[in-house]
């Protein structure tokens, strides 16, 4: 079980860092929602079915849908993220 | 340069909270409160889910804080976007399939939601889950169809009654001479739907609350144009 | 005594229903608020006389603590709890224009204050800040203009990220010790959280509440929320919502974290803010902006004075942070028609006298001089300084003499300047609103009671920086066999 | 009530009776009524002056566990007689004519009486603290009245109300910060305590303290270097309150060194203290820079060319005689510098009040635009000969009588190169005071000038008064010193052995009632001479011719631009600049301090600092 | 499961979220990027919560078919993750929001250039030419401001 747990974290701490090194802020949103996602089975995993639901529903649910609706009031909805080269450029600087 | 701070503070920040995680008497957690509460919870609050009992019995009033939290948010979120303007223009409406799958999934969410919300003392789940999948249930529909304005009325007046329940709940202890948030009525069988007295009421209030927000926040948020 | 639940239970109702009564009453709703703060007020006058000072504890949903979560009612919380309502109620934004939904932020902000000055839970503390902090979020951006959106934003960032610090310290202590209560913490934090992790979980803790607390460094937030939002509300952030945050912060420092490293620490941030904030507010340009600043710097006077060891602490700390609750909203009112650069009020003061003595005489209680109450407070402050043996303490003294001296320059500068014989006529200067002018009138009268009423109010600050500063009475209290059940 | 309570109760009244009734005409005799009365209230004291005993009050508080306390001893009695003496003088020489003229340009004449009773009323609260505590309050409270006074005449008055109060806040800081001392020490902030432990106090516990209190109290009396605000200050006081500010304002500041640096901490514990690398003890230190005070701001009066700075500028200038008369710790010396607080009071009172009727009468005080005005003012001329030659301290007047004390206690007590500074500093007032007379009365009288009359009684009546005390103190001190033997007694200085006529020493004494009278008999033979010669006639000033020609109303012959100008040249004016370059540098250091931390406020990610100060925080922790 | 090992790997994952969760935030130029950052390190400390109640061989504190085991797992932290995961999304709602505004105010999402504009806003309602003296403190000002700062310019 600890090799799933490390597997799992390993893809949550590659996804976060995703989320800051990506250009798309679609594909941003995916990587945060995959945290989510993540971090919920981590939390089954962790005798935690409450918080799992919860993180699954609100995490990454509820929040990529508030995300990915927001995007889309920001205009950043671009699959190719060339449309506003500037700010996906800006985005991250790391 | 500044990035390069950034992440060697970042890096230190890492470093430091390892150093601290490391004394720790790893894979023992003291639990003083955590042993006491598994030991009487059962008796106390009748909630086979003890995540349930912490949340709305021993915990509760940090639930009405955050149901107050959503509130506030959703609140704010209004106050800052504003109302849209009715001749505003709108999103297409998308394909028949999705409208109609989107009406077949209305009842099956809304039976879902309800079902977590009231099982939320036994099984795992429960209000801001259920809540969630009500909101859901809500906005799947006018993501479908994005022409349909949201009853916000009546959105509101569940989320005031909603909030307003639970806090009449933990007022009505209080007027019976016990203290605020005191579970009431009997406590039923361990296990049984209708057990753990007060608490079921007190997770749909929370459901609905939880659920007419977040319905609220998506459709605030799903409007394409807001006044300037 | 179960009553005390009230004043948090009844403002949150009255904001549930309040889009409910809205729709349904109309106008009539704007009252509701003001009745409730009221009605608040009333609770806590008679529990007050009720308790005769001495503090109670009382488990919330009957469980026993330290399962359930307790509220601690002493009479600093008692006192804090009034403060919150009487504040709000004069600082409520009665103009008629006002949008219904700030009414229910206000509400909730009042009721999470109350909750947090009555709270002997560490993440049921949490919980009310964040509530606090979200209703202040959605206060600040009530003007909706483009700059108060903007501000917002980056307060809402510093904010949620100290956030963040502050649950990780709570992680922190809860993995060390198990429990959150905070009597059982103070039983506890001896063996458990007198190490590192203690420490650490302090100083995370302190920066993420000190966001609200104006503390430094994370208080970049200030001046340009304070410029953006309307003056009520930055009446109400610097006057109330701040002194709840430091009430929080010196909850803890008694009960939890008495180390010295944890009260050299906030006063190293409390001197920087000292130094830092009195000496942007001498160079600010316009009024609200050297309000902000100033405000800034009397925080980091609170925590300078909150951070001398034992009772004399408590009482300065007390003493300089109830002064700037009354003295610093006061002035935020008097900046709601005093915008502008200072150059463009020269003579404003000829106009509206009043107001211009009114500021005066905050300006004079606020930089310490002497009868006015301010000058207590500094001076129980510097006394309380001087007698540390740690070079730190010293040094934080001569700051606060120094940061005294820019005071009186930046203020007085600013009160000459309404007095200026109008050279330029063309500047036409609105009079204060009947309303911000009455409030803060009545705030006048309170400051020169206040300081006629010295000696018996400083007996009563007595009492309570001892009731404050006895953790044994705090752990009796709660997990005593009386504090149960009751 | 005891009499102190009475005195203190009058004084509220007369401040709250100008407050409600300033728009009243009568409002200057009023109070000057009540400042008359407050007279009569310190003469029924009058037992404190002559060695009775303190007087308390009956009010006493106890703040924060702090006793508060207040009486009257005999220090605070004589400070308090001049205080209410100036107080009244200028009171009633705003009262008639010039409060009318005042209100006529403008000005408020009852906010300057609320002033002038508000700063009574404090400097009376200051006198009379019991305690340290007491003591602060009443040092705040008058440094505040005195900006109000200050300020009160707008325009150019704002920006040097303002430098006074950054510079007096400073002092009050530096006191605040000693008193902090005090408590911790002692663990509380009555006299007596300081007392009763000043003898066991580290030599570094008595550097600190002293210089905190010496260096708060000095920036009221305008000590070098903290004399920038003085005269600018003083000068742009409306009329009488230059008078009142001029001659006791800041004395307050010599009553706060006494009680604390030589009665609390005693002079002998300051002897002690040897400064490293030097042969100086701290006490010697603290004497040149009197010596210092006296010379410089003197030397820049010689060079005002405004009658008020010019005095302002002696004022500070004075104050060095007290401070070294007083630090000489002898029954000589410090009658003398205390004698000279009087003295001070009086001539200095007269002279502005001098100034001021002239300037009530032709409208300016530049000393360019004045001349020959002896011919039509010559009442006024004759309070500000009297004046100078106080100032001056030349006999018969009373400035000798003080000045005479300080030189011999400073012979005798062997510090000659401190004699020989003071004497330096009477030179360049003997030659300022010359241009003060000079350039306003004697000389040529200016055509626009010549119909104007001599001031009205109302304001002649204080003028002559005070002269006529500037004289009979000079011809009797023995009044005079009574009353400074027994302050002497009450801040434990030795005290001095006098008569009547003046001092009674083996190494030869002063008696000045036989000096007088050969001072004068010598005036009477020379008058004698003068008159019994005969042939004498009166002639106008135009009666006369230069180069040949008749003489105008129009031309010049009066020298008075740029008076002293080639000595000044030899001084130049680097002394003065150098304090001023010091605090535009400290006013730029600030600055850029300021720069710096509104900077903060202007980085564009916050949440950096925060994390930083994280990581800072657990590095430390750790 | 009781391996310190696992222990390590739920503290380092905690950790490693809030970490780079702050990394983002401090570093983040896009305010969507720096809202992403803010969930992320959320979710940090909600996993830290949750492993702070952890027990080895315990079982998760739902009592089936009515009988009690014998361990289970810290009841408490969960309850406070629920609670702080709906705090979370509640104020991420309300940021968006207010995101929403501001790029509609300011057409840019970028901190520095919002920071700017702001600032501009600010100064214009004060009626204060920024950083130019409207009337110095007592006494001269004989320093010139430098440009950097005069201009508000970037802090780095």
């Amino acid at each position: 079980m600890i090799w799933l747990l490390g597997l799992l974290i390993g893809m949550m701490l590659a996804a976060a860092i995703a989320v800051l090194v990506l250009e798309n802020h679609i594909a941003a949103v995916a990587a945060t929602s995959i945290v989510s996602l993540a971090l919920s089975v981590v939390f089954v995993l962790l005798r935690a079915p409450d918080v799992a639901m919860t993180e699954a529903a609100v995490g990454a649910g509820l929040s990529s849908l508030i995300l990915a609706l927001s995007l889309r009031r920001l205009g950043l909805w671009q699959i190719e993220g060339d449309k506003h080269p500037e700010i996906a450029k800006e985005g991250v600087d790391a | 340069m500044r990035n390069l701070t950034s992440l060697l503070f970042a890096a230190g920040l890492a470093f430091f909270l390892l150093v601290i995680a490391a004394r720790f008497d790893l894979g023992a957690a003291p639990m003083l409160v955590g042993d006491a509460i598994l030991q009487e919870a059962p008796a106390e609050t009748g909630a086979a889910n003890i995540v349930t009992s912490v949340v709305l019995g021993y915990r509760g009033i940090d639930t009405l804080g955050e149901i107050a939290i959503l509130f506030t948010a959703s609140l704010a979120a209004g106050l800052v976007l504003g109302r849209r303007r009715p001749e505003a223009s709108r999103d297409a409406d998308s394909g028949a399939v999705l409208q109609i799958s989107a009406q077949l999934l209305f009842p099956l969410l809304l039976v879902v939601g309800f079902y977590i919300i009231l099982h939320g003392h036994l099984t795992p789940g429960g209000g801001f889950q259920g809540g969630v999948i009500l909101a859901a249930a809500f906005f799947v529909p006018l993501l479908a169809r994005p022409g349909t304005s949201v009853n916000h009325t009546g959105l509101s007046l569940v989320e005031g009654l909603a909030g307003a329940g639970f806090i009449l709940i933990g007022l009505l202890a209080l007027f019976q001479g016990k203290a605020f948030l005191q579970p009431l009525l009997d406590k039923g069988t361990l296990g049984m739907l209708v057990s753990a007295g007060t608490l079921p009421l007190l997770y749909l209030a929370v459901g609905l609350k939880v659920g007419a927000e977040l319905a609220g926040l998506l459709a605030n948020l799903a409007d394409s144009e807001v006044d300037p | 005594m179960n009553m005390i639940t009230l004043i948090v239970a009844l403002p949150l109702l009255a904001a549930f229903l309040l889009p409910i009564s809205d729709r349904a009453l109309g106008s009539v709703s704007r009252f509701v608020g003001p009745i409730v703060l009221l009605m608040n007020i009333i609770l806590i006058m008679t529990l007050w006389q009720k308790s005769e000072g001495a503090p109670f504890a009382l488990a919330l949903g009957g469980f026993r603590p330290p399962l359930g979560i307790s509220f601690y009612v002493d009479q600093l919380a008692l006192l804090f709890a009034l403060l919150v309502s009487i504040l709000a109620l004069m600082l409520w934004p009665y103009k008629a224009d006002t949008n219904p939904r700030v009414f229910g932020l206000m509400l909730l902000l009042t009721g999470a204050a109350s909750g947090m000055a009555l709270s002997g839970d560490l993440f049921n503390i949490y919980v009310f800040f964040e509530l606090l902090s979200v209703a202040s979020f959605g206060l600040v951006a009530s003007l909706r203009t483009g700059a108060a959106f903007a501000a917002t934003t980056r307060y809402l960032i510093i904010s949620g990220f100290g956030t963040v610090m502050a649950l990780t310290g709570v992680a922190l202590i809860y993995t060390q010790t198990g429990t959150l209560n905070l009597a059982h913490l103070a039983t506890l934090a001896p063996q458990q959280l007198d190490n590192a992790t203690g420490l650490t979980a302090f100083a995370l803790i302190l920066l993420g509440i000190g966001v609200k607390a104006e503390l430094f460094p994370v208080n970049t937030w200030v001046p340009e929320v304070y410029a953006t939002a309307s003056r009520r509300v930055s009446a109400l952030m610097a006057g109330l919502v701040s002194k709840l945050a430091v009430l929080v912060i010196v909850r803890l420092m008694v009960l939890i974290f008495p180390q010295p490293e944890a009260m050299q620490l906030m006063l190293a941030l409390g001197v920087a803010g000292v130094l830092i904030g009195e000496l942007s507010a001498w160079r600010a340009r316009d009024f609200v902006r050297m309000l902000s600043f100033s405000s800034i710097g009397q925080l980091g006077l609170v925590f300078v004075a909150f951070s001398i060891p034992g009772e004399a602490g408590i009482l300065a700390g007390l003493a300089v942070a109830l002064h700037h609750l009354l003295v610093k909203p006061a002035l935020f009112l008097l900046a709601e028609r005093w915008g502008g650069s200072l150059g463009r009020l020269e003579g404003a003061g000829r106009r509206s006298p009043l107001a211009a003595g009114l500021f005066v005489l905050f300006a004079l209680s606020l930089v310490g001089v002497p009868p006015l109450p301010g000058f207590w407070a500094k001076l129980l402050t510097i006394v309380g300084l001087l007698g540390q043996a740690a070079p730190l303490y010293w040094f934080a003294a001569a700051v606060v003499l120094v940061a005294t001296v820019a005071e009186v320059n930046y203020l007085f500068r600013f009160g000459l300047t309404l007095f200026k014989r109008e050279e330029q006529s063309a500047q036409v200067h609105k009079p204060h609103a009947r309303i911000d002018l009455g409030t803060v009138s009545v705030m006048g009268v309170v400051l020169l009671t206040a300081m006629f009423l010295i000696a018996p109010l400083g007996e009563r600050m007595q009492t309570i920086a001892d009731q404050t500063t006895d953790r044994g009475l705090y752990i009796s209290t709660v997990l005593g066999p009386v504090g149960g059940a009751r | 009530m005891t009499l102190l309570d009475g005195l203190i109760l009058l004084a509220l009244i007369s401040v709250l009776v100008t407050m409600l009734g300033y728009r009243l005409p009568v409002i200057g005799w009023l109070t000057s009524a009540l400042f008359a009365g407050q007279l009569l209230v310190l003469f029924l004291m009058s037992g404190l002056g002559y060695g009775g005993d303190t007087i308390h009050s009956s009010v006493a508080l106890s703040i924060f566990g702090q006793p508060l306390s207040w009486r009257f001893d005999a220090l605070s009695w004589f400070f308090a007689l001049i205080t209410i003496g100036a107080a009244l003088a200028s009171s009633l020489f705003a009262a008639g004519e010039w409060g009318r003229q005042y209100r006529q340009n403008g000005g408020n004449p009852g906010l300057l009486q609320f002033s002038l009773a508000l700063n009574v009323l404090t400097m009376l609260i200051l006198l009379a603290s019991g305690d340290l505590l007491a003591l602060f309050i009443g040092w705040e409270l008058v440094s505040w009245a005195s900006f109000l006074l200050m300020a009160m005449a707008g325009g150019a008055a704002f920006s040097w109300a303002m430098r006074y109060i950054t510079y007096a806040t400073g002092g009050a800081m530096a006191i605040l910060a000693g008193m902090g001392m005090v408590y911790q020490m002692t663990g509380s902030l009555q006299y007596a305590d300081l007392m009763a432990v000043a003898g066991q106090l580290s030599q570094a516990q008595v550097v600190i303290l002293s210089l905190l209190f010496g260096s708060g109290f000095a920036i009221k009396m305008g000590v070098l270097p903290f004399h920038l605000w003085q005269a600018g200050a003083y000068a742009e006081t409306p009329g009488p309150g230059t008078a009142f500010l001029g001659s006791i304002s800041s004395r307050m500041g010599l009553y706060g060194i006494l009680v604390v640096l030589v009665q609390l901490i005693g002079l002998g514990r300051l002897i002690e203290i040897d400064i490293s690398f030097t042969w100086l003890s701290l006490r010697d230190l603290l004497m040149w820079v009197a010596a210092i005070t006296i010379i410089l701001p003197t030397f820049t009066a010689l060079r005002q060319n405004d009658a008020r700075r010019l005095l302002a500028w002696h004022g500070v200038g004075q104050g060095g005689y007290m401070l070294l008369g007083i630090f000489s710790a002898t029954a000589l010396g410090s009658s003398g510098g205390l004698m000279h607080v009087f003295n001070h009071a009086t001539y200095q009172a007269a002279l502005f009040l001098s100034v001021y009727a002239v300037v009530h009468r032709t409208g300016t005080a530049d000393l360019n635009k004045l001349g020959g005005l002896v011919t039509r003012m010559p009442l006024s001329f004759l309070v500000m000969l009297v004046g100078i030659i106080g100032l001056a301290g030349i006999p018969p007047m009373n400035g000798f009588v003080s000045k005479w004390l300080v030189y011999r206690s400073l012979l005798i007590e062997g510090m000659p190169l401190l004699f020989v500074a003071s004497v330096i500093g009477t030179l360049g007032t003997i030659l300022s005071v010359y241009k003060l007379i000079h350039n306003m009365f004697l000389g040529q009288l200016r055509a626009e000038h010549s119909e104007i009359r001599e001031a009205p009684w109302s304001m002649m009546l204080p003028m002559l008064v005070l002269s006529l005390i500037v004289f009979i103190t000079g011809f009797m001190p023995g009044l005079a010193l009574d009353w400074v033997a027994a302050a002497q007694a009450a801040v434990g200085l030795p005290v001095l052995q006098h008569s009547l006529g003046g001092v009674e020493m083996e190494q030869g004494g002063l008696d000045m009632t036989w000096l007088v009278a050969v001072l004068f008999a010598g005036f009477g033979i020379g008058a004698l001479l003068f008159y019994s010669t005969g042939k004498t006639r009166h002639v106008n000033q135009l009666d006369n011719y230069a180069g040949g020609h008749f003489l105008t109303a129009d031309v010049r012959y009066h020298y008075s631009d740029h008076f002293y100008a080639g000595l000044m040249h030899r001084i130049g004016h680097w002394y003065r600049e150098s304090f001023q370059w010091l605090e535009s540098v400290l006013i730029s250091l600030t600055g850029f301090v300021a720069q710096g931390a509104s900077g903060f406020y202007r980085i564009v990610q916050p949440a950096l600092l925060m994390l930083v100060v994280v990581v800072l925080a657990l590095w430390v922790v750790r | 499961m009781s391996d310190p090992e696992l222990h390590w790997l739920l503290y380092g994952g905690a950790i490693g979220l809030i970490v780079i969760g702050a990394a983002g935030i401090v570093m983040g130029k896009h305010l969507f990027r720096i809202i992403l950052a803010l969930a992320i390190a959320e979710a940090g400390a909600n996993l830290m919560l949750v492993v702070a109640g952890l027990r080895p061989d315990a079982v998760a504190p739902i009592i089936t078919g009515g009988m009690i085991p014998e361990q289970m797992v810290d009841p408490v932290p969960q309850a406070m993750v629920l609670t702080a995961i709906v705090i979370g999304v509640g104020i991420q709602a309300l940021v968006l929001s207010l995101a929403i505004r501001v790029y509609k105010a300011y057409g840019t999402l970028d901190m520095r250039e919002i920071r700017l504009k702001m600032a501009a806003d600010i100064d214009a309602e004060a009626g204060v030419d920024d950083e130019v003296s409207q009337e110095g403190p007592a006494g001269e000002r004989p320093l010139e401001l430098p440009d950097a700062v005069t201009s508000g310019g970037p802090g780095q």
